[in-house]
């Protein structure tokens, strides 16, 4: 199947996919907080300013809270790691079959989940109250978070008759119907939700709130310093921009590269670095909008999204 | 013995045993009571006896003779041991008053007649034709059993349904086989004579008691 | 002449006793005659087995394939009852509770006890059979009433009545087979006998026969303890020593059974199986609520015990009436394996009784911290009953249940197995009232011990504290044997299969 | 010779239980840990000849169990059960070495365990009805001696065994006559010639067997609502015990349920199926959410299994589905991927279980709110409850993984059927798996973070010391197996399958991939574990160098940071409740939280309060709304019947009297 696609190729646009997103991610970041300053009135920093941040991080002290073990400094390894396995394996820039042979939508699905796990127990290991809150509600809302995604995803691998990712792109691409279809618009909406769940984002969390009754992720990441917390924000930023991703050829497929070669997947780049900075920026306008829910409302939300992804899964099934 | 002489004297018998048992149900007195044992055992005997006649049984006259001895006289001796010191004792308040039962007796020898005729009929001798007063009397005696109260009384009853089956036994097939005639009314003796120990035991040990006083064994 | 010896031998050891006035060594002889029963009964299956029926006494006694595996049953429920019967009564006698004369009568009893039980299921004659019954019913009054408490007097007042009403019944039911055989042209002297019966079945009456077959369940119906005349059985169980009982419950009931068993073989023949088999599960069905619904709430574990009897027989009467020859194959078996793991039962609630004072459910707790030989026998006991591996009443009950299935009385059998649920769901509940739980009584000593013998596994606590004689190996040494060998039963079958069948081919066709 | 080899496993377990019983009290353990594991060894072998070549072992006798005979065939099902159980088996006895506590070590306890241990590598095997029930009710028995073996000290035990006890006799009854049932129409009582004939019953004996046997079967395997005995007797049982239940016993439900319904019935209806998925769904949501909200680390676990079962019925009712509408194919990878789970769950929730254990031993406690900190006490233990939660989790690169991928791709190729039945069930199914998912990641997250990070929450606990050898070893082996099967699957995928294949009798060839890459043939889509597990350790080595390369200083110790105060203790962590507390309010509906609030107030005024008392409990629904009328309604009857017999001879004989008047009414 892969005969098409040279081993030389796919490994390059493996490389430059983790590339893409390590250097991508602060970057998105840095990009949303730019449209939100700007919406809100005030100049902001620089966009590369997370990358700034980054390199400063790295150099601090590492420190580590007096009872926590080696599970507290492992967490942000995992959260790093599980992000780049999937930025290799996944197919950001074309639609390589060689993409589906390591895993499909499910276990990007499960990786992700890998490292919200790890993270929530490096929170628990600092035998603090913050750790424990954090991860108690980030777990909670990954719990509700999860039928949705999962549900998502059944919807979109229905007209493909499989959760292979290329072979759902590919087949977007076909059929550009698909698109249109209902129930792709409403797993649309329910992934988007997911996906704001999940890297903790307002209105579910805000990321730029350190008041103890409202944190969820941040309480989590409290006791993390230095090169551990550049690797925690490195890795947040990553999933987002991952999310992105996946949400951008999921649902506007269009540049990605369909056939090997450097102009094709150059292309691709270029297109997959669009269309995440449009809706990073759509994003970050919506943000701007709206409050956060209180913690109990979520659930509500989650519930939502579990509902649309239903109904995607239905009209999936029931239109031909 | 054949003919009109022997139907009539059997039916007679007959209707006495089933007259006696009526007459226990009727009789408060115990000693009356237990002259009325006493005659239905004879009763029965005569039963035996008319029947042995007809058959020229010689073997059944001999039962006759065990049963009178047994229920007509021996049984109704120990009764009389049994109540002893109280001769006069009476069942005051039976669980079904009298009226009742005898109306309850009615009733059971209703059902005996009107049930029992196939096998009267299928015996098919004049004797056998008195089946269904077998039977009633061994519902009457049963009857006894459930409706009196005084320790008496039931094992009078006990001999009442054990009479109305041997009546049964004599109507039917001119009884069973001596040897085991003989090891039934042994049988029946010995319970008697069980329960007559048991009633003594039971008055010597703990006063007089009314079968009402014997239910604190249950769940 | 083996059958004669067989009924001797419990009369022999019955001699012995009277004249050795129940010192131990006449008690042990009387023992040892019971053990003699068991082996003999032993050489009387195995020479059936190879020649055919035996008879013996002018044509009185007869023993074919089924006589010889309930003679079986009787001595081996014999040897248990009488040896703890006899280390019961030698306790009697050390604390002056019974007078050596009452303590020989009832050790004479028990003797004469076991003899009628023999001749009535090694009698030719449906008549000797009768007159057997009843004498069993008169010689257990006395034991029954043996301790001459009021319970026991009325005990014994309430069985003597009810049996002997019942048992007439019977005898009414057996003057219509004799009606109904005579009819055929049977000779008077041996109409009665269960061959002349089985040959001549074809020609009896149906309609005679179907009211003395009515009778002869309920009548006989009233020894097995089945609804409705079964009301005796939890009285005069509870209230009889505890030997009594275990002989009671263990075989008495189904000596009865046996009676019914063998008119239905006549039955079947005559009227054919429909009638026996509608009568059979009535009463077993009603006998099975019945026990279940009593064994809910109940309160006294002896009482508890009877009451498993009467589902036990319910069951049996219910395997009867699928009347196959596997359904009667496994009546029997169900019939020895009840007998050895009820009258282990009643044995060992004899002892618990005899150290804890009470009988109630709620009296008695924590037995195998406390008690732990004693618990634990009585704790696998109940096991056993309860239908579960390896003991030999589960493959019995498995087997009766496929048997009520192949003759399409399947529903009967899912009734039978609600009620047993129910039976387990509430002898659980029992069960773990009386076995499990801290040793609290040693408690109340000193501290340390109770750490000591708490941790020192179920073999070493308490066995101390006991009252002497209580759970010595003498005591329990058989009853763990008894329990033994209804495992045994239920997994090794060789011994037993081929006496077995034969026995359920001399009653179902 | 695996029938050889199957009949050595009975005897040495034999062996191992008489060894039990008589062995002085220091042999004891050695003597019957080493005879039971080679009891496994000799089973685990015979199910692996069993697998490689296909013949079936078999072993006949009828001079076993009278009147009937005893018939043990193995067959490649059989042997995926029973493989599991030895592997349990061999584990759990290893661990048992080392175990001291709940008095494991008295002669019945230890006689009993090798006979349990026995019944569990038997029962597949059985292949008559009457072997199989006695084999299922020794199973049964066995356990329930061991659930009970600590009574003396812990009331809670009686109760979980009174539960037990009832439930799986309910489940036995039904069970028993479901398949005497059958086995009666079929005219036979061997399995073969009932697999022949019982698809050619008539429709409502099919149904009423398989209603019935569903019902026992899914009662012993822990499924809503015949649940309840599992989190009381799971919890209670010495550890390797629970593990030995919960990783191999329960699986038997699933083989009960696989066995009868495509086995010997050869498929149903699709309602049949429907049902089990349904019965499924609801286990799994109902099991995961207790135990996310649980805070006894055992009864956790114990609801956990309820949850995996329910997975695994997910799995069997699509296979079922399948069936019913004709795809082949698709059913087969149902089941396998439902077989799958069984077996990576009994890895898992044994590792689990068996750490558990080793908790308890060292800390005397398995309440989660008083641990904490065990991951520096237990340096052994701690890293394998972790493993195993990971994979329970369902989390790459861990075996639990693998199967869930399995069963969601199972389910999803079902979706583009035109049946409706499984246009409906596949989603709710799937909806029901993801749910499961996140809240199994809430409750292991709960568990080992509050379990075993953090700070320790007493004394005991900080001063607990590790566990022995034996201890650390039985339950390692099986924490090691997690991840080499959740690397290399295709070491048992194979044997998954030909299992899956002779349940459903198809002889489709493998319709999964082989090799590191697993995926179903003809489909796009594939999952290669091993180079996942590869990517993700390059990747976090890679991180991991990095972070290395940056750090400029060593690694500082400091205190964490507490809103400015100075002095933080160990109360103030998140406890176990505190963690579920949010969960258990998204839940409220289904969950029904009691709560209690006592405030008594001082004796001066009453606006001051002297003290207060929270108090909140979790109850099981289904006891609490089914179980509890059922039985107070039982007592009710009980109580009723009682006073028919009042002692009274007179209205005994009226009885009698009456059924005197009856006969000759009715009968002359």
């Amino acid at each position: 199947m892969s005969s098409s696609w040279p081993a030389a190729t796919v490994a390059a646009t493996s490389v430059l996919q983790v590339v893409l997103l390590v250097v991508g991610g602060p970057l998105l970041v840095g990009l949303m907080r730019k449209v939100r300053c700007r919406l809100e009135g005030r100049a902001g920093p620089p966009i590369h300013q997370p990358l700034l941040d980054l390199r400063k991080l790295a150099r601090r002290e590492r420190m580590r809270p007096e009872h926590a073990t080696w599970v507290f400094s492992a967490a942000p390894l995992v959260l790093v790691g599980t992000t780049l396995v999937i930025a290799a394996v996944a197919p950001l820039l074309t639609t390589s079959p060689a993409f589906g042979q390591y895993g499909d939508l499910f276990a990007i699905v499960y990786l992700l989940l890998l490292g919200s796990v790890a993270l929530a127990l490096g929170a628990l290991d600092t035998a603090t109250a913050f750790g424990g809150m954090g991860a108690s509600r980030a777990m909670t809302i990954g719990a509700v978070a999860e039928p949705a995604l999962l549900l998502s995803v059944l919807a979109l691998s229905i007209p493909a008759h499989s959760s292979d990712l290329p072979a759902i792109i590919t087949g977007s691409l076909t059929h550009p119907i698909w698109l249109a279809t209902p129930q792709r618009l409403l797993a649309l909406v329910a992934f988007v939700i997911v996906i704001v769940a999940e890297s903790g984002r307002l209105p579910v969390d805000n990321p730029s709130t350190h008041l103890e009754l409202t944190m969820v992720h941040e309480a989590m990441i409290l006791e993390y310093a230095g090169a551990d917390l550049a690797l925690v924000r490195l890795g947040e930023s990553m999933r987002l921009a991952l999310m992105i991703c996946l949400l951008a050829d999921l649902f506007v497929p269009w540049g990605i590269a369909t056939a090997p070669g450097p102009a094709h997947v150059g292309l691709g780049l270029v297109a997959i670095v669009a269309k995440v900075a449009v809706l990073g920026a759509g994003l970050a306008a919506f943000e701007v909008t709206v409050a956060r829910l209180r913690l109990f409302r979520v659930p509500e939300l989650m519930a939502g999204a579990f509902v649309l992804a239903v109904l995607a899964v239905v009209s999936a099934l029931v239109s031909p | 013995m054949s003919g009109q002489p022997f139907a009539s004297g059997l039916t007679l018998a007959v209707g006495a045993v089933l007259v006696c048992a009526v007459a226990v149900l009727w009789l408060s007195s115990l000693a009356s009571v237990i002259r009325a044992v006493s005659l239905q055992g004879i009763a029965l005997g005569t039963v035996a006896i008319v029947l042995g006649l007809h058959l020229h049984d010689p073997a059944l006259i001999a039962t006759a003779a065990v049963v009178i001895v047994v229920k007509g006289l021996a049984i109704p001796m120990l009764l009389r041991h049994v109540t002893g010191d109280q001769p006069l004792e009476r069942e005051t308040r039976p669980l079904v008053n009298v009226p009742a039962s005898l109306v309850a007796s009615a009733a059971v020898i209703f059902i005996a007649f009107a049930r029992t005729r196939g096998i009267a009929r299928y015996v098919g001798t004049t004797a056998g034709s008195l089946v269904p007063v077998g039977f009633a009397a061994l519902l009457v005696g049963y009857f006894v059993l459930v409706s009196k109260r005084r320790p008496v009384f039931q094992m009078v009853g006990i001999l009442l349904v054990d009479n109305g089956i041997s009546l049964v036994a004599f109507l039917v097939t001119a009884g069973v086989p001596f040897l085991i005639e003989l090891g039934v009314s042994l049988d029946v003796l010995l319970a008697v004579v069980v329960l007559g120990v048991l009633a003594v035991r039971l008055r010597t040990d703990f006063g007089d008691l009314d079968l009402d006083d014997l239910q604190e064994l249950h769940d | 002449m083996a059958l004669i010896g067989l009924l001797l031998l419990p009369l022999l050891g019955a001699g012995v006793l009277a004249i050795g006035r129940a010192r131990p060594a006449a008690a042990y002889t009387a023992v040892a005659t019971n053990c003699a029963v068991l082996v003999l009964a032993i050489g009387v299956a195995v020479r059936e087995r190879e020649i055919g029926p035996l008879s013996g006494a002018y044509g009185v006694l007869r023993a074919d394939a089924l006589s010889a595996f309930m003679a079986l049953v009787i001595g081996a429920i014999a040897c248990l009852a009488s040896w703890i019967g006899v280390r019961m009564i030698a306790a009697d006698l050390a604390e002056q509770r019974c007078s050596r004369a009452r303590a020989t009568t009832y050790l004479v009893l028990v003797q004469g006890f076991v003899a009628a039980m023999l001749l009535a299921v090694l009698a030719a004659n449906v008549g000797v059979l009768w007159v057997a019954i009843e004498a069993t019913t008169i010689v257990t009054t006395f034991l029954v009433g043996h301790r001459r408490t009021k319970g026991a007097l009325e005990a014994s007042w309430k069985y003597i009545v009810i049996c002997s009403v019942g048992i007439a019944l019977a005898f009414l039911g057996t003057v219509l087979v004799y009606l109904a055989a005579m009819h055929t042209g049977g000779h008077s002297a041996s109409a009665l006998d269960w061959t002349s019966l089985r040959s001549h079945a074809s020609h009896l009456d149906p309609a005679v026969m179907r009211v003395a077959f009515a009778l002869l369940v309920l009548g006989y119906g009233t020894k097995v303890g089945l609804v409705p005349m079964h009301s005796w059985l939890p009285d005069a169980h509870s209230q009889a020593p505890a030997p009594v009982s275990a002989l009671m419950s263990g075989v008495l009931l189904t000596v009865a059974f046996y009676a019914i068993l063998r008119f239905k073989a006549v039955m079947d023949v005559a009227v054919g199986p429909s009638y026996s088999r509608a009568l059979l599960v009535t009463v077993s069905l009603l006998s099975l609520a019945f026990a279940a619904s009593l064994l809910l709430t109940q309160r006294d574990y002896k009482r508890m015990l009877a009451y498993h009897s009467i589902e036990h027989m319910g069951l049996i009467a219910l395997g009867a009436a699928a009347g196959i020859p596997l359904a009667i194959a496994a009546v029997l078996l169900h019939i020895l394996g009840h007998g050895l793991a009820k009258s282990v039962l009643f044995l060992a609630s004899g002892e618990i009784m005899a150290v804890e004072g009470t009988s109630r459910i709620d009296g008695v707790h924590a037995l195998l911290a406390r008690r732990p030989a004693l618990g634990g026998i009585f704790g696998v006991g109940l096991l056993a009953l309860l239908g579960l591996p390896p003991f030999s009443l589960f493959t019995s009950e498995l087997l009766m249940i496929r048997a009520e299935f192949e003759v399409g009385l399947g529903w009967a059998a899912a009734a039978a197995m609600v009620a047993m649920v129910v039976i387990f769901v509430a002898v659980a509940a029992h069960a773990r009232h009386m076995l499990f739980g801290p040793a609290a009584g040693a408690r109340a000593g000193t501290g340390a011990d109770t750490g000591a013998g708490a941790g020192a596994g179920d073999e070493s606590g308490g066995i101390g504290s006991a009252a002497p004689g209580v759970s010595s190996p003498l005591v329990t040494a058989p009853l763990v044997a008894g329990l033994v060998a209804c495992g045994l039963i239920g997994v090794f079958a060789w011994p037993l299969t081929g006496l077995l069948s034969a026995a359920a081919h001399v009653v179902a066709r | 010779m695996s029938a050889a080899l199957l009949a050595a496993a009975a005897m040495l377990g034999l062996l191992a239980s008489g060894a039990g019983a008589v062995a002085p009290v220091k042999l004891r353990a050695v003597l019957t840990v080493i005879l039971t594991v080679a009891a496994c060894g000799c089973a685990g072998a015979a199910a692996v000849e069993v697998l490689s070549t296909g013949h079936t072992a078999v072993i006949e006798t009828g001079s076993l169990m009278p009147l009937s005979r005893f018939a043990l065939g193995l067959d490649a099902l059989g042997a995926l059960f029973t493989l599991v159980a030895a592997s349990i088996g061999a584990c759990a006895m290893v661990f048992r070495l080392g175990y001291a506590g709940h008095g494991l070590s008295s002669r019945t306890a230890s006689s009993t365990l090798p006979l349990f241990v026995t019944t569990l590598l038997l029962v597949p095997a059985a292949s008559n009805v009457t072997t199989f029930l006695y084999l299922w009710e020794l199973m049964a028995l066995t356990s329930l001696v061991l659930v009970l073996t600590d009574h003396r000290h812990r009331p809670e035990v009686q109760v979980a065994g009174q539960w037990y006890a009832v439930m799986t006799q309910l489940g036995a009854a039904a069970i028993l006559i479901g398949l005497v049932l059958l086995a009666t129409r079929a005219g036979s009582q061997s399995f073969t010639a009932i697999a022949e004939r019982g698809p050619r019953l008539t429709p409502s004996v099919r149904d009423t067997v398989f209603l019935l046997t569903l019902g026992g079967f899914a009662s012993k395997a822990g499924a809503v609502p015949l649940h309840v005995w599992l989190p009381r007797a799971h919890p209670e049982a010495p550890g390797p015990v629970s593990a030995l239940m919960s990783a191999a016993m329960v699986n038997l439900g699933i083989y009960g349920i696989v066995r009868v319904g495509d086995g010997l019935l050869g498929g149903g209806p699709a309602w049949w199926w429907l049902l089990v998925m349904a019965v499924g769904a609801l286990s799994a949501l109902f099991g995961s959410l207790h135990s996310a909200t649980s805070t006894d680390l055992k009864r956790l676990l114990a609801y956990s299994t309820t949850d995996n079962v329910g997975l695994m019925l997910l799995g069997v009712g699509a296979s079922g589905l399948f069936a019913a509408t004709g795809h082949r194919t698709l059913a087969l990878v149902a089941l396998a991927a439902a077989l799958l789970h069984v077996a990576f769950h009994a890895v898992f929730k044994g590792s689990l279980f068996l750490s558990a254990g080793s908790v308890q031993q060292a800390t005397g406690t398995r309440d989660l709110d008083s641990l904490g900190g065990l991951l520096r006490a237990m340096p052994v233990s701690a890293p394998i409850f972790i493993v195993g939660a990971l994979a329970i989790a369902a989390l790459p690169p861990l075996c639990g993984f693998v199967s869930e991928w399995l069963l969601l791709q199972a389910m999803l190729h079902g979706l583009p059927s035109s049946n409706t039945a499984i246009a409906i069930a596949m989603p709710v199914g799937v909806g029901a798996l993801a749910l499961t998912g996140g809240l199994t990641a809430a409750t292991f997250v709960k568990a080992v973070g509050i379990g075993f990070l953090g700070r320790p929450r007493n004394e005991a606990v900080a001063t607990a010391g590790d566990v022995p050898r034996s201890m650390a070893t039985g339950a390692g082996v099986l924490a090691t197996a997690c991840l080499v099967l959740g690397v290399a699957p295709f070491l048992v995928l194979p044997a998954v399958l030909d299992a899956a294949r002779t349940a459903t009798g198809t002889t489709i060839a493998d319709p999964l991939s082989r090799g590191w890459s697993l995926g179903l043939s003809g489909v796009h889509g594939a999952l290669a574990p091993g180079l996942i597990a590869a990517g993700l350790t390059l990747a976090i080595g890679l991180v991991a160098g990095a972070r290395r390369l940056a750090q400029v200083r060593a690694l500082r110790h400091v205190e964490a940071w507490g809103c400015g105060r100075e002095i933080q203790t160990a109360r103030m962590q998140y406890t176990a409740t505190s963690f579920a507390e949010p969960l258990i309010r998204v839940f409220d509906d289904v969950l029904q939280p009691v709560h209690d609030l006592d405030i008594s107030h001082t004796a001066e005024s009453r606006y001051y309060v002297e003290s207060a008392r929270f108090h909140t409990s979790l109850e099981d629904g289904f006891e609490r709304h089914l179980y509890r009328p059922a039985t107070s309604m039982l007592r009710w009857w009980g109580a009723l019947t009682r006073r028919i017999p009042n002692g009274s001879v007179h209205r005994y004989l009226v009885f009698g009297f009456v059924a005197l008047v009856l006969v000759l009414v009715v009968v002359a």
